[in-house]
């Protein structure tokens, strides 16, 4: 049908529509549908496993502190410009937006740094933290590993007598987690010090933090460390995960971050929601046993 | 012992200063050579001829393949800002909980589907894009290219280009539809809000500026976004170890820009908002 | 299984990707013995070597290094395998992320434990070994390819193994550097106490390197006999015609 | 004609051309040899403007190319095609779009000549036509040099520049990637220059060598003389018996 058409654009619009239908029906068959569903569990599968592997290495001696406290550093210290600049950010976007909603529907805007406050403890704190720590410290990893595994480095630590999961996994799943609880809470203090900046005009810094004081008190502050701890451990596994399972080439190792980040910022906001939507009862249980 | 301790304490502030001034001097140097290398995208769309078969397979390869991770993210990111909008709303007392669902959707319109999805497809698109790019101009293809009479430029840049913004703007417009979806879901599962009453309170709020605004956002973090990963392919180095620092220093780049840019939109969004409320209140309407 | 063979693999079957490599192989090394493996690249023999090791599994066939059987179903001696074998990998597999000295010492400190000074000294005695000089805390990406080469094979003999496995040692390395890796190979196993297996399609390295050839074809091993009489007509695959009717490698 | 006239040419401090100078005659094979990293394939860059001289002159044809913009390059590499050492070809493209790239950006072609000029060349690098429909990543290592190689010839450009054309293969693929090249050259009458360190190749395809020795050239002259030239350098070179 397609050599018909004269005008060449169209036809190079037809023949290519023709290609991608072509390899979008290879994705919609049951076979294709099939192959998805299994890369999904297959995925999970590997996830699951690799946490496992790692934390029963955790208690495996020789511990390398060493290479603990590097990898804390790569995901600490480097990332710290990052949190601070898109946490700080966020802060002023969340006040802003705040004003506005409760100015016309509340027409009092008195209570804005509570409920901002509110907003930064049990959401914007853990959850965004974890997403930039995916992008910035998970993409390192993946890249890190699947460049080692492409060169077969991988393999020599095998033939060597180490085993990569507790030579790799281990001191990155350490540092990482210590340094996503930090990151959270230097990322709330940017967001309320930016988010002060924001709603300088109508408040002042007195006022501001008695309001937010009133507002948020200390089970928002166990609901942060819980959602930190509780998304910590997904950037360091599924990074390595990733970086383990890499192909060949220098195409390989772009895929497996790209998948990399994906992943873990999904599983982020799965997580993020199960943990608030039972929120309330868990803050509860543990108020009720302090 | 004193004597050094106060030399170093008197040494500290030109050493911060240092220290930021070696950060922020290759940062505005790469935000000058980011401006260039767009405004050689954009001079380049207009040149003959247009590749209409990469646009196409891009489009597909951007915007199709990104769907179910769009509307994965959307619904639970909706379900989300529903319950935490629940949990602040009833600090002030049962009165402003029939508001849950216009506030939650203005919030989503204006502020969290647009940078979510900006977020998601700067994760599954911005780094895709770097790294095919990266892997090209590791292989030496995209220098093969030059070699074959093509300008890298127009075959590969500029079809990744559009497709990006244009895609982007019709998932946020999917995503914000799956998040609204989800938060009225989960009002209605976790706090037993009724679905009809949720939506009831969007009309009021949701005005058509509030969905103007997000999608000026998204079309503007798709420009800013196919900028950043297009820049970071072409201009890597080093072997497969270079793919993934382009990936990484790709990803940082776009969240900073992301919030950056949204930052400003809110800022002028809000001045604009009140001149066009003192202009309606002066015009009596 | 005689004593005398250090590496004996019988009907060795080894799959990758639903495609049979290794189909009934028979393979073996006496004890202070360096054989040759070769044949065109896809035939098999890096897959024979890293099965050894233990990196690719077998389904079916035995395998007994340095004395340690392993089979299919149980790998129980693989630590004892691999701490008694060295490997060269072809692309040098170096860590980026250490210096030369740990690169090298890095099973004398994080399998044997051995004190610092003892790693250094080792560490100092391969540099000088392998003519590299003093470069301990220079990083790989510094280096030269000939130069990683050698940083490569120092750490695969780091822990003195009873066995050496170089896989394409002269791959990509211009005619000099091929030479003087070659010679040192041949140089380090003078001790006779270390035996090889050295992967490779040059008959010129064949020929400075081993004592024995085995040609690998379609996933089985054909004995090609002492390296000494072997000239490029018994290998159909790897001839190396000439238009000239010379014959080929020049050394 | 390609005249190289006191070129130099460095990488920070790493002086990787120290003022070559070099003629390559019309319908010759010139054959560039010198260890890994000596700066061989820097000069045949030079050519097509992926890199850029620091100083002196290169002429293509009478014209000196140093000073050339990136437009004035795309009427040079109508007539200098460049063959890589990997294969290069675009992943996301079948063999026949990948072959059909450089005659598709002329612009003057119907689909019918492309095609058929695309099956010649098939035909010339021993590709048979049903390989047309098939990804980069499906073929093997030599098919994918071969399609390389067919991606430059269809242009038929003047000048063809090899890099390391046989590295990384077994000596039999090898062996087939020389009788092309030769048997292409002959076809085209073209002039081409390989940059390589396989002697093998060199014996076999190559009319004069030039050897670069520390960003020099130590030896210009034809094959013969190289392999009795006596020179400590060229001799270490070419593996030290007598050829």
């Amino acid at each position: 049908m397609t050599q018909r058409v004269k005008n060449p654009t169209l036809r190079v619009i037809l023949v290519t529509l023709d290609q991608v239908f072509y390899i979008a029906r290879m994705g919609i068959s049951v076979r294709g549908i099939g192959r998805v569903i299994l890369g999904f569990l297959d995925t999970l599968g590997g996830i699951v496993t690799l946490l496992v592997q790692t934390l029963l290495n955790l208690l495996r001696p020789p511990y390398r502190f060493r290479l603990m406290i590097a990898q804390a550093e790569v995901a600490g210290w480097k990332s710290l410009p990052l949190i601070g600049i898109t946490l700080g950010f966020l802060g002023m976007i969340v006040i802003l937006e705040l004003h506005f909603q409760l100015s016309r529907l509340l027409h009092n805007t008195s209570l804005v740094p509570g409920v901002a406050g509110l907003l930064f403890f049990r959401e914007f704190g853990p959850t965004v933290v974890a997403a930039m720590m995916a992008a910035k410290v998970g993409a390192g990893f993946t890249a890190e590993i699947g460049s080692m595994n492409t060169t077969d480095q991988i393999d020599a630590l095998k033939l060597m007598g180490v085993s990569p999961v507790h030579y790799l996994a281990v001191p990155r799943f350490v540092g990482c987690m210590s340094m996503q609880v930090c990151m959270s809470i230097i990322g709330l203090f940017c967001c309320i010090a930016a988010g002060y900046l924001a709603s300088l005009p109508e408040f002042n810094l007195q006022s501001y933090i008695s309001i937010m004081n009133s507002y948020v008190g200390w089970p928002d502050f166990i609901n942060l460390i819980l959602k930190a701890v509780g998304l910590g451990w997904v950037v360091p596994i599924v990074s390595c995960h990733y970086g383990f399972r890499c192909r060949g080439g220098a195409r390989g190792v772009g895929d497996a971050t790209t998948r990399a980040v994906v992943t873990a910022i999904l599983i982020i906001i799965v997580i993020d929601f199960t943990i608030t939507a039972i929120a309330d009862k868990l803050v509860v249980a543990a108020m009720s046993f302090l | 012992m004193i004597k050094r301790l106060f030399n170093y304490l008197w040494q500290l502030p030109f050493m911060v200063t240092g220290h930021l001034f070696t950060w922020l001097g290759p940062v505005i140097s790469e935000i000058g050579s980011m401006s260039l290398f767009f405004w050689q995208v954009i001079k380049s769309i207009f040149h003959r001829p247009f590749e209409v078969r990469e646009f196409i397979i891009q489009l597909y390869q951007v915007g199709v393949r990104s769907i179910p991770v769009v509307l994965l993210a959307g619904l639970f990111v909706g379900a989300i800002v529903s319950i935490q909008f629940h949990y602040a709303l009833s600090q002030f007392g049962a009165g402003a909980l029939q508001y849950l669902g216009g506030v939650t959707t203005s919030g989503l319109l204006r502020e969290v589907a647009p940078v979510l999805v900006s977020v998601m497809i700067a994760a599954r698109v911005g780094a895709y894009i770097t790294a095919e790019l990266a892997t090209m101009k590791v292989t030496e293809q995209v220098d093969a290219v030059r070699c074959l009479g093509a300008d890298p430029l127009r075959f590969l840049v500029v079809p990744r280009f559009l497709a990006v913004t244009i895609m982007i703007f019709i998932l946020t417009i999917l995503g914000l539809i799956i998040a609204t979806a989800g938060g009225a879901l989960s009002a209605y599962l976790l706090t037993g809000m009724g679905i009809s009453k949720y939506f009831a309170s969007i009309r009021s709020l949701a005005a058509a500026w509030a969905l103007f605004n997000g999608m000026f956002k998204s079309l503007l973090f798709g420009v800013l976004l196919s900028t950043v990963s297009c820049y970071k392919g072409l201009n890597t180095d080093g072997g497969s170890e270079g793919v993934g620092r382009a990936v990484n220093s790709c990803l940082v780049t776009s969240a900073i820009a992301i919030f950056l840019a949204d930052y400003i939109i809110a800022r002028l969004a809000s001045l604009t908002f009140e001149v066009a409320e003192s202009f309606l209140f002066f015009m009596e309407i | 299984m005689e004593s005398s063979n250090i590496i004996e693999a019988e009907g060795l079957r080894v799959r990758l990707a639903d495609r049979l490599v290794l189909d009934g192989m028979d393979f073996s090394v006496k004890k202070g013995e360096m054989v040759a493996l070769m044949g065109i690249s896809g035939s098999g023999k890096s897959t024979l070597l890293r099965a050894i090791v233990g990196l690719f599994s077998m389904e079916a066939g035995r395998i007994s290094v340095a004395g340690f059987p392993m089979g299919p179903s149980d790998r129980s001696n693989l630590g004892r395998i691999r701490r008694s074998t060295g490997m060269l990998f072809q692309g040098n597999a170096l860590f980026d992320s250490m210096s030369v000295a740990g690169n090298i010492g890095f099973v004398l400190q994080e399998v044997l434990r051995l004190p610092s000074a003892e790693i250094e000294e080792r560490v100092n005695g391969l540099l000088e070994r392998l003519h590299l000089g003093p470069i301990g805390n220079k990083f790989p990406s510094e280096l030269s390819g000939g130069m990683k080469k050698r940083v490569g094979i120092a750490r695969a003999v780091a822990h003195n193994p009873e066995v050496v496995f170089y896989d394409d040692p002269t791959a990509g390395l211009d005619p000099i550097t091929e030479n003087v890796i070659s010679g040192l190979i041949a140089e380090l196993r003078s001790g006779g106490r270390q035996s090889g297996v050295v992967v490779t399609n040059q008959l010129a390295v064949a020929r400075k390197t081993s004592d024995r050839a085995v040609l690998v074809r379609q996933g089985k091993a054909l004995e090609l006999g002492p390296v000494a009489g072997l000239s490029a007509s018994d290998i159909p695959e790897l001839k190396e015609k000439d238009p000239k009717g010379r014959p080929a490698s020049q050394s | 004609m390609i005249e190289y006239d006191n070129v130099w040419k460095s990488f920070g401090d790493n002086r990787v051309l120290k003022g070559i100078s070099l003629d390559v005659r019309e319908g010759e094979t010139f054959f560039v040899l010198g260890q890994t990293g000596a700066g061989k394939t820097v000069m045949v860059r030079l050519l097509v403007g992926l890199l850029h001289a620091d100083s002196g002159a290169v002429r293509i044809d009478g014209e000196d190319i140093t000073g050339f913009s990136e437009q004035d390059f795309q009427r040079i590499r109508k007539k200098c095609g460049m063959v890589f050492q990997l294969p290069t070809l675009f992943d996301s493209m079948t063999v026949f779009e990948n072959i059909a790239f450089g005659l598709r950006r002329l612009g003057n072609l119907s689909e019918e000549e492309i095609g058929e000029r695309v099956k010649n060349t098939l035909e010339d690098v021993e590709l048979d036509f049903s390989i047309c429909l098939r990804l980069p990543h499906e073929l093997s290592f030599g098919e994918q040099k071969r399609v390389g190689l067919a991606r430059t010839v269809i242009l038929s450009p003047r000048y063809v520049l090899y890099d390391e054309p046989t590295t990384g293969l077994d000596p039999f693929t090898a062996d087939r990637i020389n009788d092309l090249v030769l048997r292409l050259n002959r076809k085209m009458g073209a002039t081409a220059i390989v940059v390589s360190h396989d002697l093998l190749s060199m014996n076999k395809i190559a009319d004069r060598v030039g050897l670069l020795y520390k960003g020099e050239f130590r030896f210009v002259g034809p094959v013969k003389d190289f392999n009795r030239s006596d020179d400590p350098v060229v001799a270490e070179f070419r593996g030290g018996g007598e050829a």
